[in-house]
């Protein structure tokens, strides 16, 4: 039963993530990568990640996907600018180095023996179940030094996105 | 359903965000393509973790979507500021820089 | 060690509360009225860097916090040093420059805080999640400082290409690890070697080799090194010279700092190579990244007519010979990176600093212009030419020792691949003499163009004229009495071999 | 003793600080006056060395220690450097006191004094230092001091360009050497001379033969830059751009020196005892060069019109000597032609120097002539540094010229030892054609030459007197003892064998003759005979031919040479050896530059290349 919503995950997610890096307008371009996105939440679901779920689809399909479609809206791209920036182009060169590269990461899967039925199953575990409780413990006693640090990035992050986007130095 | 699926299913998201940012030119789209790839690595952190039994791999998607976060953020704000400079959004027109 | 003991971190938590009180302090202050800033952070930046330095009188070292998940050993309070006082030459370039930027004070100060607090930050995680973050604290910062001239093309084109480069590879990076995470069950540094012990050259093994690898190249961006490398001169030239200055020195030495924790991380626990550094193809791959990054920065470095970008090359350079002492895998290498650190701090932040001063003359970074300037700022050209000579590697300047000592780990070696790669270094150096060459003479043997008084009458002001001669000065030292900073490094370097 | 070593080290340091901090001193008389008088004390200790000594001198105190690596500051006074210590004592005071008179007038002597005994404390500091690292601290201060001087005219573009030729070629040879230091040290885990020697002596050394005649190799190479042996020695003749004393003191009495007396300091370490070195088949490499370098500089002497160029030249070819000497492992001989060389070679750039200021700066012998009636003094002088340099008998060249084609001899190179005879004739060829175009015959310039004051024409006969004496006292006094390098191994009793001695004059002689021949009557000469005596026109025709024939072989024979000579330099040395890896390097670098295409995509899609290759990198050739 999970195999077979694996998969079907499994191809909405690339179909989906293809859509978006190939769409001419960025509108749709975004509205196929906010599926992509439920299809990874759809994934974490599947292995027990029930609150990282909640939160891609929150923070990814929600909020980013809504912050991209504002900027897009907001530059108000008209028609002909829109047509100048044609669809992908690809170089044959850099297809096969991005395949070059997926080549390497399933070799390496091979040679972990990953694909193995046995050595690769996933064991769903109690201990391995993401929700809002089990992740709180270690967020804030293991990893309260990342957690602080995040906090300051975000601070710059808001800093210098206003900092950018004001209108002009006087 | 193996971990060795997972995991190439996050390297072939991860390969196709890499190739949008190869090759497009709307900047837009080429952000989008980076989120893209961030979230084929949070789909590996949450496999590993599955298959190893921890959450320290969960742990680690919550930074990873904050940092990412982050980037669009600014990222986007320079967008919003290259528009106003130079009314173009295409990346090849941003190459005043080079030699 | 499962304690919090939170005021290990004190230097941390001093800047952050500086950070708080300037974001404070600018949303109170009219935009007219920015000096207290400046004061605000200089006073938190020299509380910060000396706490640090004191922690190692004071601090009974190694000692760990955050249930082990931050470390003070010598390593760390070296870098911290280097970085505090990195932050704080930057700071006294940036109160001249910013005299002539008269919005975004505040903001300027904050980030580049920001940036300083990951620098530390950095010097102590012990694990992946700390290092992520920090670094990305660091690498966002950035993105904006790059981007702080924000009516200006250049800086705004500077800062697009450095955002989306830099996510890309931050992309790689953390797809690194989580597949090392995926060998080691655990985000740990020290996971590694326990791993590789127990596991041999099993399945964890694979997976451990291509998360290795993909983090060692994610963190090749921020050092500037083959293959990440084609950001920098664009970035170097388009961010403001103070911002370029902070880049070139304060985030290279970050992504040093982390690389030689995870190259650390991957020894066995006595030092010797570990599993899978010992299988020679990792020093091969260390050194066609470093040749490779040797050749590409000198070599592109040669007919450039631009400084600044002339330093973006050879900073592409000299991360290559930084890289030469990692790929040594022992302390000795390490200690000649920490050296070369040090002295790579006095050399091209005093360089930064004369550019600074004739910029502001001269609104321009072509070489040409500074035709002359040996005739009308001596003291000026002095500075540069020594700093250049010092970036050559021609003794007795800092530079010289920093060239020296890495040259002498990998050579010490004695395989085949470092030859080559010595060999390689060797290469670089005489065609790096080249361009520095063509700058010296124009500093001193082209005349400035009749009528160009751009250059006539440079006032330094105070805090850049100080940084100007604890530059010189440091340049000398390092070349000179070389003992202590040498025992320095190479305390640090224990250190670092005896973490856990 | 150790305080006079210091000394002599410091004196001339303190000069330049001295300059250099106190402006004032800069204009006046005194500035030059400290400086010589710095010099002349390195030349009274120097002697102290030499008469008084009676066994080596060492001191040193440890600089800095990194792991299991010392490295000290140390001075050594042993033969060897005792010698050299003298060369540079003697021929620098000579040429400091000379510089008073030809620079008389430049409006910054006193920066010129400066830059001057910073070159002697560099250059000091080679000679005595222990161990290779200072050494080689030493040697790289020599190449800066070297380019202050050699662009000393900087608002000349010719002498800018010269200064920084010299300095890249010689940092393309230094990093050779300083890799060479290193695998010394990685071999034997010390820097010290005597460590090394001891530790190749008995066989301590970390790793396998060809690693130690590698390192020697790489040692050579940096002895190659300064010494200027092909394809190095392309920036030394372009270096007379400098002034003509700085010429005499470096780019042909010491700094060139440097080189050898490097070599002859750290292959005496490669010795294993009688005879046998840890060379192995470097010392071929090393003779070759050595006699390539001689031939060629000799055939292209031969063409010159500029009178220091001859002189910059036939220094090339006398290297090229000193070089095939230690090839074939000769040193002390290397050694004491090394010394004699730098008297005479001093010697004869100080009365081209002399000639120079007195034609009004001209360098151009066919615009001087006859001068031996203006410029006695010169003349004479100028006449003993020739026939030094030629090989005649009694004088200094004679024996030690004389010994190293016997050193060729005794190692069965006969070769080389044939184009050393050769270049011996070629030597006495271009050397009387200088003499005989610029003192002989009529004056052929614009100015009106006059004799150079006292201050110019003493130093030249002390060098003159020094030049023609030093070659008896070391073969017939105790010069073994003397020339014996450090560890006594190279002390053979200089002893000559007289056939050799015979054929190498004999060559010289034939040399003389010829240019003797072509140049005697000078063409304006013909023309005056021609007028006075219409009547001897068939004569007149006969001395034409002579004439033209001269004019042929000016035109023909000696063009075709100087093309062949100037093709070979340009297309075969510069062209292939060094222009092959900058026409590479420049090309390069301009496609570097040009990939640097600005555009995102292009940038991101390196990044993704990168990253794909290191993995097949890692996955295929490395594991």
């Amino acid at each position: 039963m999970i195999g077979i919503f694996f998969w079907l995950f499994a191809a909405l997610l690339t179909v989906s993530g293809l859509l978006a890096i190939t769409r001419r307008n960025a509108v749709s371009a975004a509205l196929w990568a906010a599926v992509s996105f439920i299809a990874i939440a759809g994934i974490f679901v599947l292995l027990q990640a029930y609150f990282l779920a909640v939160v891609e689809v929150l923070v990814y399909a929600g909020a980013i996907m809504v912050l991209f479609l504002f900027v897009i809206m907001l530059l108000n791209l008209r028609e002909e600018d829109l047509q100048v920036l044609e669809g992908p182009r690809l170089h044959i060169l850099g297809v096969l180095l991005a395949a070059g590269f997926l080549g390497g990461l399933v070799w390496t899967c091979r040679r972990a023996g990953l694909y193995d039925a046995k050595n690769g199953a996933i064991k769903m575990t109690a201990e391995s179940v993401g929700e809002t409780k089990s992740l709180a413990a270690p967020l804030f006693m293991e990893y309260v030094l990342p957690f602080e640090i995040a906090s300051f990035l975000l601070l710059a992050a808001i800093v210098g996105a206003v900092l950018i986007t004001k209108k002009r130095l006087t | 359903m193996t971990v060795g699926h997972l995991i190439t299913l996050s390297g072939v998201l991860f390969t196709i965000g890499m190739v949008g940012v190869m090759s497009r030119r709307n900047i837009l789209i080429v952000l989008l393509s980076v989120e893209l790839m961030l979230n084929a690595v949070a789909l590996a952190f949450v496999g590993f973790g599955a298959w190893r039994g921890n959450l320290d791999g969960q742990i680690m998607v919550f930074f990873a979507i904050t940092v990412a976060a982050a980037e669009v953020a600014v990222g986007l704000a320079m967008v919003i500021a290259l528009f106003r400079l130079r009314l173009t959004v295409d990346t090849d027109r941003v190459s005043l820089l080079k030699d | 060690m499962r304690e919090f003991n939170v005021a290990l971190a004190a230097p941390e938590w001093i800047l952050s509360a500086t950070i708080l009180v300037v974001l404070f302090q600018d949303a109170r202050t009219r935009w007219d009225n920015k000096g207290g800033l400046g004061r605000t952070t200089w006073l938190g930046l020299l509380l910060a860097t000396g706490c640090a330095m004191l922690q190692g009188w004071f601090v009974d070292t190694p000692a760990t916090a955050f249930l082990g998940h931050y470390g003070v050993d010598g390593f760390s309070i070296v870098c911290k040093a280097i970085f505090g006082a990195t932050a704080l030459f930057v700071m006294a370039m940036a109160d001249t420059w910013l005299k002539r930027v008269d919005r975004g004070h505040g903001e300027f100060r904050l980030l580049a805080l920001m940036a300083t607090l990951g620098m530390f930050f950095v010097c102590s995680v012990r694990d992946f999640a700390g290092l992520f973050v920090s670094l990305e604290l660091i690498t966002v910062s950035f993105y904006c400082l790059t981007a702080f001239k924000r009516n200006d093309e250049r800086a705004i084109e500077a800062g697009i290409k450095y955002v989306v480069l830099g996510a890309l590879a931050t992309a790689f990076l953390l797809l690194g690890i989580a597949f090392i995470y995926g060998a080691t069950e655990s985000l740990w540094f020290h996971k590694i070697a326990l791993t590789e012990a127990s596991d041999g050259v099993g399945g964890n093994a694979a997976l451990l080799e291509f998360g290795l690898l993909l983090t060692v190249l994610g963190l090749c961006f921020k050092i500037a090194a083959v293959p990440f490398q084609v950001w920098t001169p664009d970035v170097y030239e388009g961010a403001a010279s103070p911002v370029t200055a902070f880049l070139s020195m304060g985030s290279k030495a970050a992504g040093f700092v982390l690389l030689l924790k995870v190259v650390r991380a991957c020894l066995g626990p006595d030092g010797d190579a570990g599993i899978i550094l010992a299988t020679g193809a990792w020093a091969g791959l260390f050194a066609l990244i470093a040749a490779a990054t040797m050749l590409y920065g000198n070599l592109g470095a040669l007919w450039q007519g631009n400084m600044k970008r002339l330093l973006g090359y050879s900073s592409i350079g000299h991360a290559g010979y930084v890289l030469m002492g990692v790929l040594a895998f022992n302390e000795a290498g390490f200690a000649a990176v920490v050296y070369y650190l040090m002295a790579y701090l006095f050399t091209v932040l005093g360089v930064f600093a004369v550019v600074i001063i004739v910029n502001g003359a001269l609104r321009s970074h072509a070489i040409t212009d500074y035709a002359g300037l040996g005739r009308k700022s001596p003291f000026l050209a002095l500075v540069l030419t020594c700093g250049l000579l010092s970036l050559a590697g021609v003794p007795p300047m800092a530079g010289f020792f920093g060239k020296f000592l890495v040259f002498q780990a990998v050579v010490q070696l004695g395989t085949p691949v470092a030859y080559t790669v010595a060999f390689v270094g060797a290469a670089g150096v005489v065609v790096s003499m080249y361009y520095y060459l063509c700058v010296v003479k124009q500093l001193y043997m082209v005349e400035a163009p009749e009528g160009d008084t751009r250059l006539d009458g440079l006032v330094v002001a105070k805090p850049l004229k100080a940084v100007l001669w604890v530059c010189l000065i440091g340049i000398f030292v390092l070349g000179f009495l070389v003992q202590p900073f040498v025992a320095m490094a190479q305390d640090a370097a224990e250190a670092l071999m005896a973490a856990r | 003793m150790a305080f006079l070593a210091w000394v002599t080290l410091l004196a001339p340091l303190i000069a330049a600080i001295t300059l250099l901090v106190r402006p004032r001193l800069r204009g006046s008389s005194g500035g030059p006056k400290l400086a010589i008088f710095s010099v002349f004390i390195c030349a009274a200790t120097s002697l102290v060395f030499w008469l008084f000594r009676s066994e080596t001198v060492t001191t040193s105190f440890e600089w800095m220690t990194v792991g299991d690596l010392t490295i000290s500051i140390g001075l050594l006074v042993d033969n060897l450097s005792t010698l050299m210590l003298l060369v540079v004592g003697l021929v620098g005071s000579a040429i400091f006191v000379f510089a008073r008179g030809y620079m008389k007038g430049d409006p910054s002597i006193g920066r010129f004094y400066a830059k001057f005994a910073l070159f002697v404390f560099s250059m000091l500091g080679i000679v005595l230092a222990d161990n290779f690292l200072m050494m080689f601290i030493f040697w790289e201060l020599v190449g800066a001091s070297s380019y202050l001087l050699i662009g000393y005219y900087f608002e000349k573009p010719s002498a800018c360009d010269a200064a920084k030729k010299a300095f890249l070629t010689n940092r393309v040879a230094d990093f050779g050497f300083l890799l060479g230091i290193l695998m010394i040290w990685s071999l034997t885990g010390s820097f010290e001379f005597a460590k090394i020697a001891d530790a190749v002596k008995d066989g301590d050394v970390s790793g396998p033969q060809w690693q130690l005649t590698l390192a020697g190799i790489l040692i050579f190479v940096g002895a190659m830059g300064k010494s200027a042996q092909v394809p190095f020695h392309v920036w030394l003749p372009d270096a007379m751009e400098g002034p003509t004393p700085v010429s005499a003191l470096m780019h042909a009495a010491t700094m060139v020196a440097a080189g050898v007396f490097m070599i002859i300091r750290a292959f005496s370490c490669f010795d294993l005892g009688v005879g046998a070195t840890a060379l192995g088949g470097a010392s071929m490499f090393i003779a070759t060069t050595g006699g390539v370098t001689a031939f060629l500089a000799a055939t292209i002497a031969l063409v010159q019109r500029d009178i220091k160029k001859v002189l910059a030249y036939s220094t090339l070819s006398q290297l090229g000597y000193m070089v095939m000497a230690l090839g074939a492992g000769a040193y002390s001989i290397a050694m004491f032609h090394l010394t004699t060389h730098a008297f005479f070679k001093g010697l004869l750039f100080l009365c081209a120097g002399s000639v120079i200021h007195g034609c009004h700066h001209e360098q151009d012998m066919f615009k001087m002539g006859g001068l031996r009636k203006k410029m006695p003094a010169t003349f004479w002088c100028f006449t003993i540094g020739m026939f030094a340099l030629m090989g005649l008998a009694p004088l200094a060249g004679f024996f030690s010229k004389d010994l190293i084609i016997d050193s060729l001899h005794q190692k069965h190179l006969v070769g080389l030892q044939i184009g050393a005879t050769v270049t011996a004739a070629l030597t006495a060829l271009y050397m009387t054609r200088a003499w005989l175009l610029t003192f002989f015959g009529e004056y052929r310039g614009h100015a009106t030459p006059h004799e150079s004051p006292p201050v110019m024409t003493r130093p030249l006969k002390f060098l003159a007197f020094v030049s023609a004496v030093i070659g008896l006292v070391f073969y017939y006094g105790h010069g073994q003892d003397y020339l014996s390098a450090w560890h006594g191994k190279f002390a053979g009793p200089l002893h000559m064998d007289p056939t050799i001695a015979v054929v190498s004059t004999v060559a010289g002689v034939v040399g003389f003759l010829i240019a003797l021949a072509l140049y005697k009557k000078s063409h304006r000469g013909g023309e005056k005979i021609v007028a006075r005596f219409p009547r001897l026109h068939s004569l007149l025709v006969e001395k034409y031919y002579i004439d033209d024939s001269y004019h042929w072989l000016v035109q023909n024979v000696q063009q075709v040479i100087a093309r062949g000579c100037r093709w070979f330099e340009e297309a075969i040395v510069v062209g292939v050896l060094v222009g092959w890896p900058v026409g590479v390097t420049r090309w390069t670098g301009d496609r570097l530059r040009r990939m640097q295409s600005g555009r995102l995509a292009f940038y991101a899609s390196c990044f993704v290349g990168g990253v794909t290759i290191l993995i097949l990198f890692l996955y295929t050739v490395a594991h």
